[in-house]
């Protein structure tokens, strides 16, 4: 008979192959005396991808822990697959953002199209039918030789697993900064929607229920890929490469549809997707939140190739895979869902009281591990961390003037970082499901529930150059910004998902960032009432140690009762009278204008205040609530000029704006300042609002009207809409012809 | 002269459509059919006509463009 | 109306299709799963958009193949009106109902968008609740909707009046810059010699409702309503 | 035996992807690349060990499915 552990755990475990293994002097200490001896081979795969910083949050944990994460709305918070929260009537919306940011690196197409497909995963293991994507993509510099090649695979790889799935993606932002020439970012968020009572979770429970496992095969695909997630790159990561994933959206497809149909019965006791870490991850936690243990026959796991061991199963990372918990009895109504649906099932396991994860081969055991010191013992750092230096503050007065502001305007508008992304989403389906109130292009994407007159609005963002210089105004600022974009399409913000991208943890500046962006996200999350209920983290993200901007990228959701009354951003008769809501200060530190300007990419970022973020976006809400809005928009990138080319760009609707003779901002910091807590709106009604805004104290001024086919920025200063149209429309299908 | 480049995914990349067709085979009832792969084919003109010229230059193609190495090998046929 | 939806596994605009034919009949149509040998009696059969058998080999082969299109073309070719949009536009050609094939896009790019369509002839079936020359606005949504068909069979079409749907601008100009996809001709959707089965690209489903898409694919169910009764 | 099936556009019917590929081939500086046209190559394993009847099942598969005859041509290379 075969001695199977000694067959599959051959390869003598030596202290340079745990270190190759990514485990440090320290962890090695703690995993030996966890086990009491020296793991086998198989084990010691487990505790790499367990104990990397993908899986377990050793750098961020102690950080994480100080994010608001409660609310009445929030049902479930950080800790499952995706958040959970109420959006009324018996109904939760399920979310959560996830990186896929150094295998869309290695492979464009692939790695974001498995990224979609995981954060799908997330969501409807928890019951919830997907009904939106939305996407945060930050590329290199454009003229960086890679850039283009990398977008274009980037972007048909979102569009090829959304569309087919069926999922609209519904919106996103992209930037482009030479600081992510060789990290580019790729998160991919999904919302779903379920009935609140009929949430799944992954803690598993009932000694002797079956491990069952469902979806596609096992092949040997990105073995490795949590550890790799937690490394810098350097200049031999192209030959050390493993295995990519690739994506079958269509087994996902049915996946879905199966497990959806399983989840309407009450055969399921917990289920899990496997994502990261595959088979380990998924099983481990299973039996650590029911505080059992679990016994896998991994003989039993269903592969694509010939001669799989126990290690590579219990590391590979394919795609498409669910592992789940059944009732007792309950597992051929499950096989004839599963085999309709024609995906492979097979009872793998069981559930036991021992607290270990124990692997089998033909009976025989080839591997065990105490599950929870796997889980709570694994190192947890408080790395050192500096306070990144406060940057000067920039007056108006110091930046130079220009002479022509529509020639500027246009010059802004039609660049890398403010230019139509219209290129991306048309590539992306975002109509399917018939429920896209407002598609990308807008503020937030507002997307109806079926059957109901209801929405959910969600939209990405985070302003990096701004937590560059100053990391927690720049936290602050991510989230105050997603809060904005959901008040201005007339939505109620909900909550959070969050997404922290970062360069190496163990250099105290990056960390020093880490930790300022928590703390500006949870001042203001706290401030909104707008807990972080899901999220992810991705560090190292280095190339030869240089690192990428900090990038932590908010996913915010909000709810609107009778989306009939969302208001999008394009101007839509002539005659309105345009009002500016918040107060114009003409901040200029770190803005597009300082940039564009005179190629300064520095000072300080513009402060968030939150109790005029409140106040304003409250305002804004109640007025769309009353229909008095016609269009509305939030000033971000460029201020007042570009949000007012935003609107009249999409509504085909000329205007002209004046600034206002009480004001005493010099013109060019008037138009292009990056002032917080400001909306742009149009309207009939102009008077009743100025009327309401005295009484609330909120500062609003009639600052233009709409009608012709320029925008006119003061007295003299034209352009045709045609031109600025062209410009912001021209950029990216022209830098993108010549890809393939 | 003439190329015909053939790509083909690498030995252990999941196939999905390889995996489609094995599957619409068996249920039209052709049956023995296994290990279905799919895989491109490009054909090309060239000017040049010295063969190991030729040979370098869609070598050169192939890593640039047509082929996706991370997932695929190719080979590279050249007739007159 | 009765009506029939076809569902394949990666079929994914089937509710879309739902809405649009209940919003136009009054009654909601069956479900029909592609393994099925036996379609109910209905006077009108819609294949949906979607990816079926993930548009893996080529978009419609393996769907035109699944034992339901058989019953598909039998009701088809004894009158029953069958309706294909997008992908169930690409599974009629593949199953010999429609003439011609679905390449892929010119740009190579899946295409999502709003455009324009003039409306060829309001004397069929499936327009009569427009006006010739019309031009309405639909979303497109798709990765292979260049028309192909070998100029026989196109000049056929032309001549019989079965091109029922170009793609053009909004004033209705049909010309190579307002063909998105590559079309012959900016075909975006033809019927068959008998009038009672029409296959097209865009989605009129996805414009019945004027917070999504516009209500300009309306009639166009309505046509099909109107025909049968 | 194994069976190696091509499939290739007709003659006449225009390639997009063929002409997508040129486009780029020449943008990268590929010079004298003409009249490139992409088709497919499907790969199967056949439980038959007949020449002749290999051929024949091949040939069915292609008019069944693996190839769209209104559009493509298809070769099919036999291997042991
Ligand atoms: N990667 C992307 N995918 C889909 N939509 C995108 C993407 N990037 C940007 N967009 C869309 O382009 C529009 C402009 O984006 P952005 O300037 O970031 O908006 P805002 O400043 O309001 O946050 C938005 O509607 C957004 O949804
Ligand atoms: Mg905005």
């Amino acid at each position: 008979m075969t001695d199977y552990n000694a067959k599959f755990n051959a390869i003598e475990v030596t202290d340079e192959l745990i270190a190759e293994h990514g485990i440090t002097k320290e962890e090695h200490g703690i995993m030996l005396d966890i086990m009491g001896r020296t793991p086998n081979y198989t084990e010691l795969g487990i505790f790499s991808v367990m104990w990397s910083e993908h899986c377990s949050y050793k750098s961020s944990r102690f950080w994480l822990k100080q994010l608001p994460t409660e609310g009445e709305q929030v049902i479930q918070g950080p800790g499952e697959n995706a958040g959970v929260v109420d959006i009324g009537d018996g109904q939760a919306a399920v979310f959560k953002i996830e990186s896929h940011n150094h295998p869309s690196f290695i492979e464009p197409y692939q790695g974001a199209a498995t990224g979609v497909g995981g954060i799908m995963r997330d969501v409807f293991t928890m019951g919830a039918r997907p009904i939106a994507n939305m996407n945060a993509l930050r590329f290199g510099s454009p003229e960086h030789p890679k850039t283009r090649h990398l977008l274009s695979g980037v972007v048909s790889g979102i569009g090829g697993y959304g569309n087919c799935m069926g999922v609209p993606t519904v919106g996103g932002e992209t930037n482009f900064h030479k600081a992510y020439d060789t990290n580019i970012l790729v998160n991919a968020m999904t919302v779903g929607l379920a009935d609140s009572d009929k949430i799944f979770y992954s803690k598993a429970s009932g000694i002797g229920n079956p491990v069952v496992y469902v979806g596609s095969k096992t092949g040997r695909d990105g073995i490795h890929g949590a550890t790799m997630a937690s490394a810098e790159f350097d200049d031999d990561s192209d030959a050390k490469r493993p295995t990519v994933q690739v994506g079958d959206p269509f087994t996902e497809k049915l996946l879905l549809e199966a497990c959806l149909e399983l989840m309407s019965t009450d055969a399921i006791v917990s289920i899990q997707d496997m994502g990261a870490a595959g088979l380990t991850s998924s099983s481990v936690e299973m039996a650590d939140k029911g505080e059992v243990g679990i016994e896998l026959h991994l003989d039993q796991v269903p592969m694509r190739e010939e001669g799989m061991t126990p290690y590579e199963l219990m590391l590979s990372e394919s795609q498409e895979r669910m592992l789940m918990v059944l009732k007792p009895g309950r597992e051929d109504e499950a096989r004839a869902i599963f085999e309709k649906w024609e995906l492979d099932f097979a009872v793998v396991g069981k559930v036991t009281d021992t607290r270990e994860l124990t692997m089998m081969w033909e009976g025989q055991q080839v591997g065990s591990i105490p599950v929870p010191p796997l889980v709570d013992a694994s190192p947890m750092y408080e790395r050192p961390w500096e306070e990144t230096p406060q940057q000067d503050i920039i007056a108006a007065s110091d930046v130079k003037a220009v002479d022509s502001l529509t020639e500027l305007l246009k010059t802004i508008m039609g660049s890398p970082n403010m230019a139509s992304r219209r290129w991306i989403w048309e590539q992306y389906d975002h109509l399917v499901m018939g429920n896209t109130i407002q598609a990308p292009g807008c503020d937030a994407a507002v997307v109806r529930l079926p059957e109901t007159k209801k929405g959910i609005a969600i939209s990405v963002d985070c302003t990096p150059r701004y937590c560059l210089a100053d990391p927690k105004q720049g936290g602050k600022q991510a989230v105050a910004e997603s809060w904005r974009n959901l008040t201005a399409s007339g939505a109620k913000p909900l909550a959070i998902t969050n997404n922290m991208n970062f360069g190496n943890p163990e250099r105290p500046r990056i960390m020093g960032q880490f930790v300022g962006a928590v703390k500006g996200m949870s001042e203001a999350a706290i401030k909104f009432n707008y807990p972080v209920v899901s999220g992810n983290v991705s560090l190292y993200n280095e190339t030869n140690g240089i690192g990428i901007l900090p990038t932590p990228v908010i996913g915010g959701v909000g709810v609107i009762d009778d989306v009939s009354k969302a208001v999008s951003i394009d101007l839509k008769a002539e005659g309105e009278d345009l009002i500016l809501i918040g107060e114009t200060k003409g901040w200029l530190g770190n803005s597009v204008y300082l940039d564009t300007v005179e190629g300064r990419e520095e000072g300080a970022p513009p402060p968030v205040y939150l109790d005029q973020e409140l106040a304003n976006g409250d305002f804004l809400r109640g007025l769309i609530d009353d229909g008095l809005v016609t269009a509305s928009h939030d000033l971000s990138d460029g201020g007042l000029a570009c949000a007012a080319a935003d609107m009249a760009i999409s509504g085909k609707m000329g205007a002209k704006l004046v600034q206002p003779a009480s004001s005493d901002v010099p013109a060019h910091a008037y138009f292009f300042g990056e002032d917080q807590a400001r909306y742009l709106i149009s309207t009939k009604n102009a008077a009743v609002i100025i009327e309401k805004a005295q009484e609330s104290g909120i500062p609003a001024e009639i600052i233009g009207k709409t009608g012709g086919s320029d925008l006119k920025l003061g007295e003299g200063d034209a352009i045709s809409l045609a031109e600025l149209r062209e410009a912001f429309e021209g950029w990216m299908p022209e830098y993108m012809a010549v890809e393939l | 002269m003439k190329a015909k480049v053939t790509i083909t995914l690498k030995n252990g990349v999941l196939d999905p459509q390889g995996k489609a067709i094995e599957h619409a085979l068996t249920a039209l009832d052709f049956g023995g059919v296994d290990e279905v792969r799919q895989g491109k084919v490009i054909e090309l003109d060239l000017a040049e006509t010295d063969e190991a010229k030729a040979k370098t230059q869609v070598e050169a193609m192939c890593e640039k463009l047509l082929a996706n190495t991370v997932i695929e090998d190719y080979s590279i046929e050249l007739s007159a | 109306m009765k009506s029939a939806v076809i569902l394949f596994p990666g079929t994914n605009r089937e509710n879309d299709a739902i809405a649009a034919l209940e919003q136009a009949s009054g009654v909601k149509p069956q479900l029909v799963w592609h393994g099925e040998t036996d379609l109910p009696k209905v006077d009108m059969i819609m294949v949906p958009g979607g990816f079926s058998y993930g548009d893996y080999l080529r978009c419609g082969a393996m769907g035109a193949n699944s034992p339901i299109m058989r019953e598909v073309a039998k009701a088809a070719n004894a009158g029953v009106t069958v309706f294909g949009v997008c992908n169930g536009f690409q599974i009629l050609t593949e199953t010999g109902l429609l003439p011609g094939a679905l390449m892929h896009n010119a740009s190579l790019k899946f295409i999502c968008k709003r455009t324009q369509l003039k409306v060829e002839s309001n004397a069929t079936n499936f327009t009569s609740a427009y006006e010739t020359g019309q031009v309405i606005t639909v979303p497109v949504a798709h990765n292979e909707g260049n028309y192909f068909a070998d100029t026989d069979t196109l000049d056929r079409l032309e001549g019989e009046g079965r091109v029922a749907f170009r793609y053009c601008d909004e004033d209705g100009v049909v010309s190579d810059a307002t063909c998105l996809n590559g079309s012959q001709r900016n075909i975006a959707g033809i019927l068959n010699e008998k009038g009672n089965v029409l296959g097209m690209m865009p989605h009129p489903e996805n414009a019945i409702d004027p917070l999504h898409g516009g209500v300009e694919g309306s009639p166009l169910f309505t046509s099909i309503v109107n025909s049968l009764s």
